[in-house]
């Protein structure tokens, strides 16, 4: 890895984590509305699948998708204007936290029925495919999702047409207050793939440099197989679920135990290490995110409201003409 | 002596789930988040404390697995709650609501009765946008062998479940979480509600309004708003929207003789639609003016508030359509 | 001059999908045995042999996935359509037709067009009781975002698939199974079918009789009976039922000043409510007499034929009523 | 085997056969209508199967369900009068060929929306599991439905409540016209059940004493631990999916070649060869079902019709107050 290289990806992973800070921060202030899902200790997985990508792959992405959209590139300003309903917002404000779209980036949401994505993705990498393109889609979501029936149909489907979807389950431990062992009757969720003989691999999710070998990895293979791929990433959010969660069901001591495995941490240790970065290019990259995420919030705020007469806008098409 | 307490719709909603679940051995509770998170809008927190996990069961997420689930269990002779978190995961398990729970009895000839209850919270109102904002009362009440509650007010929020577990047949329960943390008095020594009525929320002579669910405060809002300008409404809770009780609705309207229908849903194929057509088969020439509907803008739920807000009826919409109708200035 | 042609209503339905594949590189058929099995309904026969694979996709059974996934294709710039055997198995894939199909669009501010065409056998008429029966064009009407199609004759059967591919927007289109051996005539030289728009069948000035589906030819068999006694109804067949094309029914009955809605579905919160509630509203004061409806009983279908045919509407019925509204003995 | 069992599963077999071609004689005189899904081919399964459970134990099935219903005990009258429509019939006549119930029996269905009664079967066997009873509830279903969603949820379930339900998968290597290979992106169906952590084994569903000894192993294994078991009987319907079915997707020769796996001659000759029976004795059994068959025709022919006036009759139960 290149100096350069590590330096942006830590300043990916930084820029979701006080992106995300100040979200809450805005939450809080009535702000931001709606629900909010904070994807805080994920990090390493979004920036590390992503960075495995081409701009031509597409994405699709869950309700907890802040980090993919940064990580794709959808701008910080862009982001929380949507969160603030904001016209000048991804998705035109229409959507908010949960439904982040960029069509320009092949980012396809912010999907908040959870798993009902899946078929979506296997859907577009058919299409690619019969346009003979190359491209990959990449579906993340949660170990949650993969109880509903959409998984199953989904990996099928993609297996049986040989289309190149890189299936990224992250497993946080809990859908809501819901734990692993409560979701599912075989915890190794890799071993779910094997069911419909996709590949399947399971790696630590808290370790960038883990993830992105895996990622590497998953994208050759798909590349040269053409066939679907099954990453399994284990990791944790170390927040509520949203912000209306009491968080009854684990305790603290289970989180501070995770905290110790907070992916920028491992990563910024990783970097000053192998001499990749200083305390000091860091402290600038923070000040630079600093203003960035400050650039977004007063972007947001500035932003303009649509018109009560736009109301039902975007439910045909202006050009839908039978 | 009616002795008043006051309580939120939550309160009144686990309060209904306590009791059901003290009542009956068979009863028991099922649903996602239901038990260890406390329920996804606390309504049953504490819960799995006090009855443990065979009675509080977390579920994984599969809506038409547990849901059908529930089903089987009924019909093995069991009395299950299923709470769908809200309605808007409820198409997922909509086959199994209609092809089963509505289809089983009469496909036996009489053999299988289905006593499940289906809770799902429903509405808009807290800015959740597209995906988790819907109404869909009306795609259930178009179902034969589905009876379908709306618990637009506090009391029936207290006391509907009960009725409904007395049901042999499989009922929905719609209950409204922009409501969640309202208070409301209601009375301690009512401890029933009839759940095959319709319900006068107010009597009046000017006008029927007819509504449900979140129409109800509207609609008794803007009630009051206009008795202090002298238009005397009659407010009418359907609160059973399948079978509708046509009974009450017309006797209202036949007195009034004119109506209108509000409701958050979309406005096309609605319960609005129902009652405007049933009124017009039955009572047309009692009729002094059309009925009209206040209803759901026809847009997926956006965002912002100020469309979310602009995307139902709100009580000066319902003020301002029956001054019209009255021709009030 | 027109040149008629005899065709059943299975070839016309294929000669539409056929002429789709010849036109458009994007134009794909997916569903369940429509490649190998021929179409359950014969549909598709030989056109896997002749377009080949790629073009002619068998899915496994699963709804909610294979919908999805042609909704993911349309996104993704193909022009997919999606055969979802019989509308019975569509609560299946309910969710991704409406939090999907007819929801990205608005949720992404207008980025993600959603150009898939979703066809679905429906309706009764087959003996295949209650779980292989439903009429479910009110569950989707009810979806803002949806285009909603109901081809009730031969001619819409050849030509609706055409125009619904030129959408922008997701179109669902209903087709009926119990016609598809019925033959009739349609003209050679009309090409193209206005889908935007209701269609009156048949001119007349005593009566609107509004109708889709089914109910056409029911409908028009029975105003033929009418006019052999001097009855002159108009009969109106809505084609599109969402959006619906409400200044052609409010014209029809604004001349005739009386309407009879005739539809197969159940009758709550249905079609036949809309379009009754619409009149209401907008032509109140042109009525004569109460709009009536003739709709599907509220029952899962039977299967013995005597009660499958008393579950909806029949010719005598439609003639019945209208001579009763006409006040004619 | 005792000589007596022997013959019962081998009159057992021949009734399902011969009861099947009646009823297509019957479809064919248009007695019968709606869809009519022939199990021939595939009777040692059912008979197999349902010989291991008790009267107490639950079964559910498919719209091709004659099979199971008649090894359950349903009289060749009342599902021949159910496919007459009349009154008499096991449903009231209200259900047809696809919709055989009879409660009295535990015969759950009859159920016409593929994998529809998999979650029905998991609430059953939870059910009994709460009211402390001991009893398995049995399901059957095709291949063809392990594609949808709700086998995955319903094997899932199962596997996390630890309740008694017995899967059985037949897999007659075709969904309507659709081959297997088209439907599952793995061939080997007991491998789906692994991915749930339940025990999961094949077995040859032409060969009765094959069926019978893993459904007997598979019961046993149920009652010990009272978790679920999928079991894949590996089949082939010698007729056309149902009366409306041109074969277009399958060579006849295939089909001749299974039809030299007929279970019932193999069945037979393993009888007489382990001198269980003797060919006098098989010939006054066909005499027997001969004239059951035609009891059961006569019985519906005589049966009654539900009057028009009973339509919305089972819509809502009588005692429905509210
Ligand atoms: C179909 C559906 N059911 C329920 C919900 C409510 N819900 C939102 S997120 C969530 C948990 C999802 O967990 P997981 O897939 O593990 O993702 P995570 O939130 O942990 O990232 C639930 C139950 C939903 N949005 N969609
Ligand atoms: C949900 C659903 N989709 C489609 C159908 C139509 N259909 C009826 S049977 C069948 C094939 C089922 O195959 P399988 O499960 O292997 O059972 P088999 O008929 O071979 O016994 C199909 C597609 C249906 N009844 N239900
Ligand atoms: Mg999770
Ligand atoms: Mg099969």
């Amino acid at each position: 890895m290149k100096a350069e290289e590590g330096q942006h990806l830590l300043y990916q992973m930084q820029l979701i984590r006080r992106f995300e800070e100040k979200s809450a921060e805005q939450y809080t202030k009535a702000k931001i509305r709606g629900f909010l899902h904070l994807y805080i200790g994920e990090e390493a997985v979004a920036v590390g699948v992503i960075q495995a990508l081409t701009d031509e792959d597409s994405i699709l992405s869950t309700y907890r998708e802040h980090g993919h959209a940064l990580a794709r590139g959808l701008s910080a300003e862009s982001v929380m204007a949507e969160m603030y309903g904001k016209k000048e917002g991804c998705s035109m404000g229409r959507g908010g936290s949960m439904h982040l779209f960029d069509a320009s980036k092949r980012f396809y949401g912010g999907n908040a029925i959870v798993s009902g994505h899946l078929p979506l993705a296997v859907g577009m990498a058919l299409a690619l495919k019969k346009q003979n393109k190359k491209n990959i889609t990449c579906c993340f979501f949660g170990e949650g999702a993969a109880a509903e029936g959409e998984f199953h149909e989904s990996m099928n489907l993609a297996a049986l047409w040989n289309v190149p979807v890189l299936f990224v389950c992250e497993n946080n431990l809990y859908a809501m207050g819901t734990a692993l062992k409560y979701t599912h009757s075989i915890l190794e969720l890799e071993k779910k793939g094997m069911a419909y003989g996709i590949d399947s691999v399971a790696v630590d999710g808290m370790n960038l440099m883990a993830v992105i070998n895996a990622a590497n990895k998953a994208v050759t293979k798909i590349k040269k197989t053409g066939k679907p791929y099954f990453l399994v990433c284990n990791t944790y959010r170390f927040r509520a679920h949203s912000m209306f969660d009491a968080e009854l069901y684990r305790d603290k001591s289970e989180v501070e135990e995770w905290k110790k495995r907070d992916p920028i941490a491992i990563f910024k240790k990783y970097l000053l290490q192998e001499k990749l970065t200083t305390e000091q290019e860091i402290a600038i990259i923070e000040a630079r995110i600093e203003s960035e995420v400050q650039r977004a919030v007063d972007f947001a705020e500035s932003g303009t409201l649509e018109s009560i007469e736009d109301l039902t806008k975007f439910v045909y098409s202006k050009k839908t003409e039978l | 002596m009616k002795e008043i307490t006051k309580i939120t719709y939550r309160e009144a909603l686990k309060q209904g789930v306590r009791e059901a679940l003290q009542n009956d051995e068979r009863v028991f509770l099922m649903g996602e988040d239901v038990g260890r998170y406390g329920g996804a809008f606390a309504v049953s927190k504490g819960l799995l404390q006090e009855f443990g996990e065979d009675k509080i069961m977390d579920v994984p997420l599969s809506e038409s697995g547990f849901v059908g689930a529930g089903i089987g269990a009924a019909v093995a002779g069991m009395k299950p709650i299923v709470e769908v978190m809200t309605v808007n995961f409820g198409l997922l398990a909509m086959d199994q609501i209609v092809n089963n729970a509505a289809t089983l009895l009469h496909m036996s000839g009489g053999q299988m009765n289905v006593p499940v209850v289906i809770r799902m919270g429903c509405g808009i109102g807290r800015q959740l946008a597209a995906q988790h904002s819907h109404s869909w009362e009306p795609l259930f009440a178009h179902i034969p062998g589905l009876i379908v509650l709306s618990a637009g007010t506090h009391e029936d929020a207290r006391h509907m479940l009960a009725k409904a577990l007395k049901s042999p047949d499989p009922v929905i329960v719609f209950e409204y979480t922009s409501m969640l943390n309202i208070e409301k008095e209601i009375p301690v020594n009512i401890t029933r509600v009839d759940i095959s009525k319709a319900k006068v929320r107010k009597v009046g002579k000017d006008i029927s309004i007819i509504t449900y669910g979140i129409g109800v405060y509207k609609c008794m809002d803007a009630a009051n708003e206009l008795a202090s300008i002298g238009i005397d409404t009659e407010v009418v809770d359907l609160r059973i929207l399948r079978p509708l009780d046509e009974e009450t609705i017309l006797a209202s309207v036949s007195k009034t003789h004119k109506a209108l229908i509000v409701e958050d849903a979309w406005k096309s194929v609605s319960i609005s639609s129902e009652i405007s057509a049933r009124i017009m088969e039955k009572i047309f020439y009692e009729l002094d003016a059309p009925v009209l509907r206040l209803a759901g803008v026809e847009v997926p739920i956006p965002y912002p508030l100020h469309l979310e807000d602009a995307s139902v009826p709100q009580k000066n919409d319902i003020i301002n359509a029956v001054k019209k109708m009255l021709n009030h200035d």
